[in-house]
This record gives C-alpha cells, structure tokens and sequence, in this order.
C-alpha cells in the first residue's frame, strides 16, 4: 500500500544539518553525501518512499524550513 | 618584483592558511610580505579569501584589486576574481568542485583536480590546499619546496607535526601535476 | 503535488525565500521559522514589529516579511521600549542574544522588565558570541571553552553563568517566563506554543513577557550539529532547566 | 503672538516642545538640565505624550531611536557627561535618518567638571563626537526665547531632514528667567512613509537599519548622507550680525558668549572703537562663506573668537577666515563666565599689538 | 632586536602590550577587534597581567580609570561603536590624568556600520569625542611593526605626560599579517605617587577626582591640562615625509592611506609627476607647523588628503596650510580603500585643472 | 575634661575636621562617620581605597581622610573592580547611592556581584535622587511623590522599588549581603557591625559584601531630619526589611 | 536705564523669589528682565543668590559682577558682595541676623532689621523678604508696589492667595521704615 | 551625686537635626532655638547636667560626629 505521507525538501535550501535525518521516526531521510548544492553542502532527500508517515518531526525541526510535507487523504 | 595573488575558497578549504604559508616560506627568504584575509560576519559559511604580497622592497598597500596570480577553489570565488587578474596573470581553479572554467584567454589558466588527487591518492581532502601550493610553486618559483617545509614545521603546532610527511607528500605531488 | 495527497506543511509565507545566513543547523533559523508561522497563523503581520540585535540575527530583516529596527548592541530592550510606548497597540517584539541581551545590555533588559514594558523579549542563549567568532558570553557554561576562555570558563574570576528567565522572574509586572529549546521536536513545538502565549499576554497588556531559548552555535562550539544537539541536552538544560518560570493567573 | 511670560529656559524649552507637538520624551536627570525633566512630569497628565525618566542616557537616547523610528515625535534632553554616553546613539541615529530632537545644556567639563555653563562640547557637537562621518544641525540659542524658538524649528528641521537636531545650550542659559512669548501648538507634521508601524499588504515592509556589511552599500548609504549634508549646508545656514557695517573688530561667538560680546561692543562703540559681532546660529551648518565674505572687507581688521572653552569655535572661525586677517582667540573655562569688561581689555590689547598675532 | 616573524596586527599589539609591562587588560569582543582579547587570554597564564573580559564598553574604560588610578599600566581595545560608548569615561580619565592606552580599530560607520577599514572617526579621536576641553595623544600607526612600536611609545608617553594615549588604527591593519619585529621587554617604570594604594602615615592622601564645583578651582584644572598640552605639542609632533623634496604635489595621509599614497606617489613619479607624502604620525598634536612649512616651499604647487573618511583630516591641514595654496581632498567611505589607481587619476584631474580648486 | 571622668567617645581621627556638606540629620553623614570609626579601630588607613560616585557622596573624599577615587555616575562597581584587581590585598569599597547603582549602574553592579568581585558595596538607598534635588529612584517608593513622580510613583509605567539586597543575593559568588539603617542607636550600632563584617570577609578573599543602609533624604523627601526617621520606618523598612540575606558559612 | 542687581542669604529665606517678583513687575511695567539663579548642590545649606537686570532695552548679558542694588541677608552674603558693590550703588542688608555691618563709604547703606519686623509685628518670619522689598522700591522706585501686588497675584498658586494681604502689610512696612 | 556622665556637643559641628535630643534615654539634650551658629542653625547642647548616663546613644545617632561623650570613672 501506497506511504502515508511524503515530502519534498528543497535542495538549495538545505544545509545538511541533518537533524531531520535524526528525527524521523521512520528513517526515511538521508543525507546525499555524493552531491553538493551550489553552496557546496550535502542536502537531505527522502530515501524509503514508502515509509513517511507524515508526522511533520523533520519539518519541525528543520531549522531553514526547507521541508515540505504531504499527507495522503483518508 | 612584486607579487600580488588572491587565495579564494569556502571557509574550510584552507585557502587562508595557503597564503600564510606561502608568506611566511617568502619571508624566510627574505622578502617583504603583507597578508590580508577577508574577515567580518559574512564570512560565516560563506566563502574565505586572502591577499597576499611578495616583494623585494617594502609594500606600500596590503590591499590590491588586480592579480599576479590567483587560486580559486570555488565557483563563487572564480566568477569573482577571473575578472581582476592582470593580463597575463596566473589563474589556478579547482577542477573537481567547480564545474565552469574560467573563460578568459589572456590569462595562464591551470585546471588541479586537487581535491580528487586529495582524496584518492593521499585519501585524506584537507592536504587539498598543499597539492594547489605544490603546483603554484611549480608553476612560478615565488618560493622554493623547503622554505614552504620550514614555515610548516615553524607555524605548524608540535601536536599536527606528524602531518608534515603527508604535506610534504601532497606538495610534491602538486608539483607533479603541473 | 502527488494524486491522492494534501500539503500539510510548507514555509511560511512571512518567511522570505531569502537563504538565513545563518549557519546549517543553528536554533537561529529554528526560532525565525516559528516566528513566521506564528505571524501567518496569528494573522498579524500588520500589527507586528521586529527589533533586532547586533549579533547573528543581526541580520533577521532580510529574512523576516514585518516591519523591523535593528538596534545598537545591547539596547533592544531600549528600542523596543520606545516602539512599544508609542505604539501601543502593536506587537513589538525584542529578539537578542546572550551577550546582547545579558551582559552588555543587561540594565536595559531588567530596568523594561521592572517598569513591565508590554512587549516580548526573544532570548537566543547559546552561551557563546556567534557573530564575533565564538568568544565567552555571561551564559557560557562553567568550564566551557571559547576563544575568550581557551581554558575553560573559571567562575573564580568571570562567575557563574547567568539564568536570566530566573532573575527576570522576579520582577512583579513581568507577566510571563519560560525557557524553551529547540533541541528535539517536541521541545520545538513547545516554543511554539510559547511564543504564542507571549504574544496573546502582550495583546491583552499583561505586562512582559520573556521566552527564554536554549539554544545552539555549532559554528561557536566547533562541533557539527547534532554533536551540538547532545551538548544542549546533556551540558545546557540541567543548568538551564525548561520550563514555565511566571505565567499570569488566568482570569 | 500669546502674551509674555517669565519663564526659565529649561522650562520654556520643555514647554515649546509640548507646543511643537512633543510625543516621546525620554530622559535621565542632570543638573543644570533636571528643570525640563521635571517640568515635563508635571505637566504630562495634561497632555498625551509619553515621558518616560530612563534609568540612563544610553538607555534614553535609544528610547528615541526605537521612538523616533515608530513615527513619532521625540525629544532627550541632558548635560555634558549624559551627552558624551549617547554618543553611540547618536551615530545611529543619525546614520539610520531618525528624526528628533537633542538638547545638551552644557556645564564645564572635562569629567564631572562643574554644574556651572560652558562651551567645551562644541567640537563634540559639530564636529561628530560619535564614530562615523556624519553631522548634526546644531542650534546654538543665546536667550530664553529662543530656547523656544530654536526648539520648535528644531523639530521642524528634523522632520524635514530626516536627521536628528541638537540643541547647544548651556547652564545659564537653561537656568535663568527671562520674558519669551510662547508659540501656538505647531501644526506641521509630515507623514512618515517609513516608520515602523506594521507592513500593511498595500507596502513593502520597512527596515530601520544602520548596518551595511558590504562596503559597496555602506558607502552608498554614506553619500547619502553626505548628499543631505550638502543640501542642509545650502538651504539651513543661519547667523547673525551686529554692528558689523564699518567694524574693524569682529567678535565672533555663539549662545551665551554672544550676548556678553553685544554689551562689549556698545561698551567698545562708546569709546569710539569700532567693535561688531558675527555670530553663528548654526553651528553646523557652520557659516563659512558668510564669514568668509566679512573677512574680505576691508575695513575689517581683525576677529576675536569668544567662547567658554579653551578655544573650539575659533577653528571654524579660521577655517573660514583662511588667513585673510588674524584670527585671534579669547576664553574662559570651568564654568566662567567671561565679563564684557576683561574681553574688553583682551581687544584693545590686541588692537594696541596691531590686530597682529 | 630579536628575530622577524609574521604576525596579524591586532596580535603584535597584544604581545607588544604584554612586552611594555601591561598590567591590566579590560575588553569587550568587537570585529575587527577581537583578536586582541583573545591573545591576551591565551597568553594570561604565561604572564602576571590581569585579563578581564569585561561586560561593556562602559564597564571597560571605567576599569581602566580605577586600575590606572591604582597606579597599574592598562589597556582597553575596541572599535568604533564601542569607542563611542567610551567617551564619557575617556573624558574623566583625561581630566583625571590618568595614564592609560586606548585603541580604536575603526571599522567604517556611522551607526553599525560595517566590520571593513574606516578613518571616519579621526575627528572623535583627536577634537574630543567626549564633552569639555581635553586632548589625547593619538598615534596612527600604518604596518604591524607600527602596531608594535607605538603601543610600547604609547605606554611610555602615557607615564611620561600623565595621559590616555591611543593609536587610532584600522580593521586592514589590525586584520592583517607581515614581518614584526617584536621589543625587549620595557624597563621604563616611572613611580606613581598619586595612585590610590592605601594612605600610609607619610604621605598625605591621594585623591582621583575630576569634580571641581567651584568655577575657579574647575579653570585651574582646565588651564593645568592646556599648559600640559602645549608642552606635548612643544615636544612630541611626529610625522614622515616621503619624496618631497622637490614634490609639486603634497598628498596628505595618515594610517592605512599613507600606504596608498607612497604607492600611488611612485607611479606618479614613474609617470614623471612630482609627488610626495606628508605624513601626520601623531594626529594629535597634529604637525601644523611643519605642515605649513611645506605650504611655503616654492615647489609645491597644492595639497590633496586622502582619507577612508567624508572628509576630516583635511581640516586639520588646511587649518596648517591657512591658504597657502589649494588644498584638495579625496576619500572613499563604508568600508573601501582607496587604490592607487584612482588616487593617481584624480590627482592628474587636479593638475590638469590647474592644481586650482 | 572635668575632673574624675574619661572620655569615652570622640568624633574618630580619620573623619577630617572638615564640615560635611550634608544635610542636617542624613545618613550620609552618619555612614562616613561609622565608616572612619572602623578605620580607626581596625587600623586600615593604609590598606583601605574608597570609591565614591556621582551622587551627595560625590564630595566624600573631602572628609575621609583615606585615598579616594571619584568615579563616573554609575560607575564605582567598574571602577572598583579596577583597583580591587590590581591591589587585592587592599581593602575597596564602592559608596553608591540608589540612583547611582541601581538605575544607570546596574549593569556594572551586577556583572562585579556575578563576578564576585572581592571589593565591598556601600550602597544608600535614600529612595530619591538627592544630588540633583530629588527626582526618582529606582528605589522610590510606590505612591511616593518625588519632583519627577509629583503624583506619586506610578509602579504601571514605572515599576516597582528595587530591592537590590535580594537581587544581589541571589550571585553564588556574592558572600555576604545585609540591609541596615541609621534610624535609631540601635540599628547604627548594627550597621558598623554589618560594615566590619563585610570588611573582616572581604579580607579573607570570601567574594562580594554588600550592605545596603536603608537611608533618609529630608531635603529630597522635603521633611524634617525627625520626620524623615518616621518614613524610613513606617515606609521604607515595611518594603525593605531590614537582615542578612546572605552570609559566609563559618570555616 | 538699566539696573543690576543682587539678592542673596541662606537657603529658604526667600531670596529667590524676591528677584522674582522684582523681575515680574517690572516685565508688567513692560521693562526687559532677566534672573539668573545660583544654582547646584553647592546650594545645599549654603547660600543662595539671584541677579536681576532690568533695563529699557534688550539685556545683553544676564550674568554681571558688579551691581547697582545688593540685598544681602546673611554675613556670607555681605562679605562677598559689598566689595563687588558698584559706586553709589544701593546696598541694604538685614541687621537682625548679620551682626557685622558694612564697611564701605561709597555705597548708599541700608540697615534693615526686616527679621525682628517680620516676626514681632506680622509674627511671620517668612514676609521678611517682602518687608526688604518694600523698602527696596521705596529707596529708587525701580517699580510701583501695585506692579509686586499683580506679580504676586500672578505667580503665586491660587491655594496661597489668601496670603496677599499679609505681603502687602509687609510691602507697606518696609516702605515705612526707610 | 554627680552624673554617671556628660557630653559636648561642638556648635559649629552641629547642625542642629535634633536626632540626639530624640534619642536620649535621660532627656537631657535640648537644641538651642534661641541662638544659631555660623551656618545659621540652632545647636544641640547638654540641658540637664546631672541626667546624663553616658549611654553614647546621641554620639552613635549623630550624622556629624559633633559629640563628644564622658563617663565618670567607677
Ligand atoms: C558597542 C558594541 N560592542 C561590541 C560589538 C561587537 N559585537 C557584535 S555581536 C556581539 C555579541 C554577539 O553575541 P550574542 O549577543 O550572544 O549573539 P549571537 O551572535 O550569539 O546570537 C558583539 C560583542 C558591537 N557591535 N557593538
Ligand atoms: C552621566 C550622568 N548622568 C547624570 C548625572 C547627574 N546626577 C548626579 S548625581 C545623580 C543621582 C544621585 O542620586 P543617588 O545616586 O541616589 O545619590 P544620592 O544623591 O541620593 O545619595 C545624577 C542623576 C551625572 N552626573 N552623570
Ligand atoms: S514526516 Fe515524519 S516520517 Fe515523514 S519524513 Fe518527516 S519525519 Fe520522517
Ligand atoms: S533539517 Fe532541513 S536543513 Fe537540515 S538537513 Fe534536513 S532539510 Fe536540510
Ligand atoms: S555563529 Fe553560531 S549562532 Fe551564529 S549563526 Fe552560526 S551557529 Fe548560529
Ligand atoms: S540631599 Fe538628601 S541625600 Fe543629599 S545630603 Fe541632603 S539629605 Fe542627604
Ligand atoms: S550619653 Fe546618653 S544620656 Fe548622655 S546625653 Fe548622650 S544620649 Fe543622653
Ligand atoms: S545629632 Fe549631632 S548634629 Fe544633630 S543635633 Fe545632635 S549634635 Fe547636632
Ligand atoms: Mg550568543
Ligand atoms: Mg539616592
């Protein structure tokens, strides 16, 4: 069945601090450690699609906002 | 004679201690140097970048907008400073990070994938810095190989001094490539 | 969007798509975040007025989409103060830094909370100078190394870190106090839901009010962000200890 | 044109600001200034403005920044060692074009000095005693009165301008009474665009700054200035003379120096020496030119710079002179009040030597 | 004379203190500043100086006044806005002759300006920033080896006169490394019978103060600081001058610009034109009469100062010239330092104009 | 001396002969007197360096026959720290009114008391401004009319009194903290103590002593000498109660 | 016609507003005034003084050092003011209390024993101040007494008005007794 | 029997606050409303010579030291 929930975080955006890698519950965010944006940092992306469940921790934490959460409709 | 280069970088990429080093190896030999590092809030994550002049006779200004040499390891930093070096002038980029060459033909251009060799050939990206020095040196003789190993082992604290080695190693094998 | 899915969350609108200067992971950008949302949920970005500080947020007029001052090191409280009392019916909030806030504008900072100046202070306490590259704030922790303290911060002859929420607490027309982080996110939330009450207190003229944020400088600390998550956790809060120090009596 | 009163300066000053439609009023008590803080308390409950007594004049002068940047009309008021700690302010306030008004009613310095009238803080006030390249317009009042008219103009100056606008007045003056006519409530009052009120959707949001940490922009912001600077010196420039037609010596001096040069001069006039004033009203902008063009006139031998002071104006005075005559120099420090009789002395003297340093 | 070695100006200072004999250290961290309070906590425990990072600008010059009135050798650094802040208490300690070392490392202002190089504040540094009638000794240094030999100067001077003495420097010097060569430690200790140690039976007690309520007993202090000031105008004039002897055109510079200016004198020369530097090395006092001096040379056709500033020292030399022949000036402002290029080009303008302003 | 009696108390060596220029009937006068008896008796003339502020006590240093230095309004706690740092075997103490060191100094009061700077505050609270002809203090009372309250203190847009004996207290490294008054024989004969106390510890190197004398100002309250003793204790003590708050634990 | 005056004694004995009411007639009368306090803490217990011109033209300068009329009414006073005494110049100083007398021959000496009239015949020692005034303007009528009446009217706050009378019998005695 | 003590009271010194005179346990202290000194203030003096126990409290509430305090000697 298809994920609860995803998100888009903006590469440019991001700046690899990872701490919403720390906090999904789900581990479903890595950083990409093989590509940089053009301020030369790592940037997150989400890795298991099917495992968000929209539970917004990395938006919350996010500090630069840079997360965008989707939710599926019941 | 009288040099005036720009080391330009993000912060970390050691551009500020390049020109130290470099200074202080000319000031071994006894030449006047003045260094000057960007500095100032702005820095932070930003990008980094010093100043520095070799010179037989004393240096009237520490700060100059048009380069003899100049060593960018960034596309921030190329796009800024291609434009202000002297006709003629040496331009070292960093060819692993910066995907754009510079354009301009009235300037020596050399491309160093030092962050590559850094990586692959010494496996450790901080002596990246070292590799750039060892082509510089190669490239114009502003100082010899040993005067760059004395500053090392003079400005380097005791605790790293078992890096010297591997910097040594980087510095040659800058030399290497060009 | 993906078929089948709803937003439930973007930026804020008052959040200016201007990137924060501020460095990957500082509780900074965090508190800017929550700021904005709270302006957009809140509805009041015709009503609100920033001041910021000298130090990091420095710069937080080029984030923000709401009318800002940007005052002399030290004297926010002071320039809010003047906003405030001439404006009254406005939101004016005072967003200051440890050093700012706690040593060099220490006399302004406690004489607006005795007089209960109606406004909100916004205290970014990362025990540390960011802006100037990491020097030893009145916060700093005992022991805790800076580029003014190399050895350690020695209580002996600089003192003991000072707990500002706790000594503003004091003060009779200080309305309401609390010291929040944004260290997980839980604790993010709750700043949020903080700040917020600051604001509803200020609207209804309770007096001062004053949010007090753990926060972090990995830049400052010379650590990566999360190594500056476990610091807050396990140096910062027990000295710092969360928590609602004043809040009014509901009526 | 109300009735006359007998007013102290301190007081009528405080009173003219009310008339000029004061809204913010933050201030520390200082002697010989404290009659303006306390008139302005007394009289508070009868007028809508905010007066707020500081807990000092670092925190007063950034009371009026915030004030100031809100919109509203705001006025400080200290002595010497207060207006020396506002100093950072002030820089602000004038690199950020906050409108509003300063008044130092000064008392011999240097240090905590004495409480008695000075002039030792000209420089200060006109040649930026903060960092940075900027000015003030500084008034320079000599009676009662116009410790009420320059207060108004005041205000009026520093809404036009954008920029604050000091009052260089001293002890005595703050502290003596003398007939003034009060004026009727000002009426002018430009709207403010730019102040901090809260971004309305039909503007962009408003930033009161005065950092610029690209020099690129912070030379932008200092040409600015300087434009306005220019523009202040064309338009603002005030002084005035006496008995200057066919005077040989012109005494030149400001505020309360200006009066005792006037009863100098009649002194002088009755003896048959030929004595007049130039007196700047302006400090800044100073007026160069029109003293330049008296130094040019031929039946105008020498000047005597008057001042309470170890000799601050003079150079102004010189600098406009350019050695087209001697410019000579004649004070008094600590709170003394020269006499029109030992400035007398000092001018013949000088007039005996030939008028030549 | 020990060996070279490469340093950033702001930490020559520092050692340069530390070898002077300091004895106490009072700072607040401001950019470009800060290196210095943060040397000298490295160092603290290598020395026996008291090292206190202090909570203001206000809390630090005030510790000097105390420390310095104990009778210790003291120092506080900072720059421009902190400066500002400083004034009330530069103005007390200059009455208090209290001798001490200041340093400013201006940064461009007004208000918070930028962290980037300025020279906006020569007027604060040498007309009184603070209110009454005082001076300080103000050195401008333009390398690190200067950053290094004036402060040793400074504290000598401060002893000798009684005096703040401060070097008015910038964020590029104090930013920046070259060749140092670092001092002995200084012997020079001249003893302090007026420092507040304790009243022993055999001397009377000692009194620091700067409160003088009578007029009369105010002026004396006040003509006792003038009669010292003359006597270091008399004595302590400093100033370079660099290929004027048959110059045509003077360019007036001190600090960081007086680097330019030797650059852009040598393409001038190179390019066959006449000119030179004159170079004011204690901006207070200010070398006005061999300035002058140079005015009445033949061969020099004008002046032009250039300066990181609106326009400020240029009084100062046109106060020395007084007409002699044009004085010009050129400046940058926020930040930016001028190159020899434009200087050049904007001096050929002048000439080609006729050198005639 | 009559026949058959000694003398059993004269005014003490160190108060010079000089008239002070205080009121009739102010406590100034009567804390320089206390405070030259304890020079005399503790034989610390050659030890002891005062600091006297802006403030009645400005001209202190004309009666006290001890080296003095006269520091800036608000300034004594900073220059203090200046002497005390560089002499610590001296004896400092910092004489400062309300105005003094709780409005314009309370940055430097409280950052000396954080530090736990080994010097001895004096501090007079008289509640007024009396220098400068008696404007408010930050320690006026509610209600009191001063010529800058001349409704009475108003504590909504003025705050409430400071009372700065108990802010102090709360700095681990203040030792010693106690508040006095000179109302009755009483309670001067404690206020020495307290002094002696504070002195004894600041020479054992124990931190921070701070006495707080509880004072009167006839000519700013505009009273009697007589009258003014009834305000202190009917107004003043009720407000601030008089005590130790803090005291070294005995070794 | 212009007349520089000094009024002085110890703090609290009224002297200040005795300038004051001078200055105000004679601003009524339509003449130009001017009053400059002594002032600051060295005020307090000591004494206090005020100088008054009055003139037909603009006063040039309110600060004078010697003087056409001295009231002095405590011995600090006198000493310091006799000799600051214009030739001729009036000088009247209240006897009760100062026990020296002046000593100067050129001055017109007025001895006035204001204190023992204000408090055995007005039993209030405060009027003494009006009672010197009296005799002041019955000496050389700077101003007419109706004009001191009207300032009085005019400067003192309503809830005192029913003093008036009581100043005007101490007017009316201190013209009596010169 | 003569008094346990006595005390003088210096007239210049004394600036006549009265605080003595209210603070004598025997009151025999008075202030002299009849005569001033110097400053223009009445001056406390000893009113009841044999009254006095030489308790010290007018010396120790004395703001100016004006007092001098004697004890007969047992
Ligand atoms: C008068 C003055 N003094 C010093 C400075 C330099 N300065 C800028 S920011 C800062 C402190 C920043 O620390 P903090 O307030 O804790 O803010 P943070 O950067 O840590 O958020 C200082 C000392 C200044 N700008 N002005
Ligand atoms: C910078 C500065 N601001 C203001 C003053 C004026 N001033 C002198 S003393 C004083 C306050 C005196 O009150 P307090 O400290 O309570 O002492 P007190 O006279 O009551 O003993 C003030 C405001 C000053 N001298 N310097
Ligand atoms: S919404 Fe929750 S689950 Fe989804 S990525 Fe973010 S943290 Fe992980
Ligand atoms: S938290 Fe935000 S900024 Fe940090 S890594 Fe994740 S997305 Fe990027
Ligand atoms: S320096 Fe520290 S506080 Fe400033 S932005 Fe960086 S991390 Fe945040
Ligand atoms: S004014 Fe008040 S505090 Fe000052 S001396 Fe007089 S009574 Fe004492
Ligand atoms: S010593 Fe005691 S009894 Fe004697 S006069 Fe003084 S108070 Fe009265
Ligand atoms: S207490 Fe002292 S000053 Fe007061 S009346 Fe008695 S003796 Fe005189
Ligand atoms: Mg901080
Ligand atoms: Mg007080």
């Amino acid at each position: 069945m298809p994920a609860k929930g995803y998100v888009e975080i903006s590469i440019e955006t991001c700046k690899g601090c990872n701490l919403c890698v720390l906090h999904c519950p789900t581990d479903c965010l890595a950083l990409n450690t093989s590509d940089t944006n053009t301020f030369g940092l790592h940037y997150a992306y989400l890795v298991d699609e099917d495992k968000c469940i929209a539970c917004l921790n990395c938006s919350v934490i996010c500090p630069d906002a840079a997360i965008k959460v989707f939710k599926k409709v019941a | 004679m009288l040099l005036e280069m720009i080391f330009a970088g993000f912060g970390g990429q050691g551009v500020l201690s390049m020109g130290t080093l470099l200074a202080y190896a000319a000031m071994k030999e006894g030449k006047e140097v003045s260094w000057m590092p960007s500095y100032g809030p702005e820095m932070r994550g930003g990008t980094a970048n010093c100043m520095v002049n070799i010179s037989d006779q004393p240096i009237s200004s520490p700060i100059v907008s048009r380069y003899d040499v100049g060593v960018v390891l960034n596309l921030p930093s190329l796009k800024k400073f291609e434009s202000r070096m002297k006709n003629g002038g040496i331009f070292i980029w960093e060819c692993t990070n910066i995907k754009q060459p510079p354009t301009r033909s009235d300037i020596q251009v050399f491309a160093l994938p030092a962050v590559e060799k850094a990586n692959h050939e010494l496996n450790n990206v901080k002596v990246m810095n070292m590799i750039v020095l060892g082509a510089l040196i190669k490239i114009n003789g502003i100082v010899k190989k040993e005067s760059l190993l004395v500053a090392l082992s003079e400005t380097l604290p005791e605790r790293h001094h078992h890096l010297i080695p591997l910097n040594k190693q980087a510095l040659e094998l800058g030399e290497s490539l060009v | 969007m993906r078929e089948g899915y709803e937003l439930i969350y973007e930026r804020p609108g008052p959040l200016l798509s201007t990137r924060m200067s501020f460095c990957p992971g500082c509780f900074h950008s965090t508190v800017h975040k929550i700021l904005m949302e709270l302006v957009q949920e809140m509805d009041i970005q015709d009503k609100i007025v920033g001041v910021c500080p000298v130090g990091c947020s420095v710069f937080s007029y080029n984030y923000l989409d709401i009318d800002m001052q940007e005052a002399a090191h030290g004297r926010a409280a002071a320039v809010s103060t003047g906003i405030k009392r001439m404006l009254p019916d406005r939101i004016v909030f005072s967003y200051q830094g440890d050093g700012d806030l706690a040593a060099i504008g220490l006399a302004e900072t406690l004489h607006a909370c005795n007089r209960g100046e109606n406004f909100t202070f916004i205290f970014i306490n990362n025990g540390i100078y960011g802006m100037t590259g990491g020097q030893m704030a009145p916060t700093t922790l005992e022991g805790q190394k800076t580029s003014t303290s190399p050895y350690g911060r020695d209580p002996s002859t600089t003192g003991m870190p000072l707990k500002m929420a706790e000594m503003v607490s004091q003060f009779d027309r200080v309305a309401y106090v609390e010291r929040v982080s944004c260290d997980t996110p839980a604790h993010t939330r709750k700043t949020k839901k903080a700040l917020k009450n600051a604001f509803e207190y200020q609207i209804l003229g309770l007096g001062t009010t004053f949010i007090e944020v753990a926060s972090n400088c990995p830049a400052g600390w010379k650590c990566t962000p999360e190594e500056s998550l476990d610091w807050v956790k396990e140096k910062m809060l027990p000295y710092f200890p969360l928590g609602v120090f004043k809040k009014p009596e509901r009526s | 044109m109300g009735e006359a009163k007998l007013m102290k300066g301190n007081e009528a000053l405080a009173e003219a600001a009310i008339r000029a439609g004061l809204q913010g009023y933050f201030g520390y008590p200082i002697t010989p200034q404290s009659e303006v803080i306390e008139y302005l308390a007394r009289e508070e409950p009868k007028h809508d403005y905010v007066f707020i007594q500081v807990e000092s004049e670092v925190a007063a002068i950034n009371m009026v920044y915030g004030a100031a940047g809100a919109g509203a009309r705001v006025m400080t008021t200290t002595s010497s060692p207060g207006f020396s700690l506002m100093q950072e302010g002030i820089s602000y306030l004038a690199c950020g074009e906050l409108p509003c008004v300063l008044v130092n009613v000064v008392r011999g310095g240097p240090g905590l000095g004495t409480v008695q009238p000075g002039q030792g803080d000209y420089f200060q006030a006109v040649k930026g005693g903060g960092h940075g390249d900027y000015n003030l317009i500084v008034l320079g009042p000599n009676s009662v009165q116009e410790m009420v008219d320059f207060t108004v103009l005041a205000f009026k100056l520093a809404d036009k301008y954008l920029t604050p606008v000091m009052l260089l007045t001293d002890g005595a003056i703050g502290q003596m009474m003398e007939k003034v006519v009060l004026p009727s409530r000002m009426e002018y009052r430009p709207d403010k665009p730019w102040a901090t009120t809260g971004k309305t959707p039909d503007r962009e949001r408003n930033i009161l700054t005065t950092l610029f940490i690209e020099p690129e922009e912070m030379e932008k912001r200092n040409l600015m200035l300087q434009k306005k600077y220019t523009n202040i010196k064309d338009n603002e420039v005030r002084f005035e003379e006496y008995r200057t037609d066919d005077a040989e010596i012109i005494i030149t001096a400001f505020g309360l120096c200006s009066r005792i040069a006037k009863k100098t001069i009649d002194m002088g006039r009755d003896a048959g020496i030929k004595l007049g004033l130039f007196r700047p009203i302006t400090l800044w902008p100073f007026p160069y030119d029109q003293l330049e063009n008296m130094a040019s006139r031929d039946h105008v031998k020498f000047f005597i710079s008057l001042e309470m002071n170890a000799g601050q104006m003079v150079e102004d005075v010189k600098l406009a002179v350019c050695g087209k005559k001697p410019v000579h120099f004649y004070g008094r420090m600590g709170g003394i009040i020269p006499t029109p009789d030992e400035v007398y002395e000092k001018i013949k003297q000088h007039r005996d030597e030939g008028g030549l340093e």
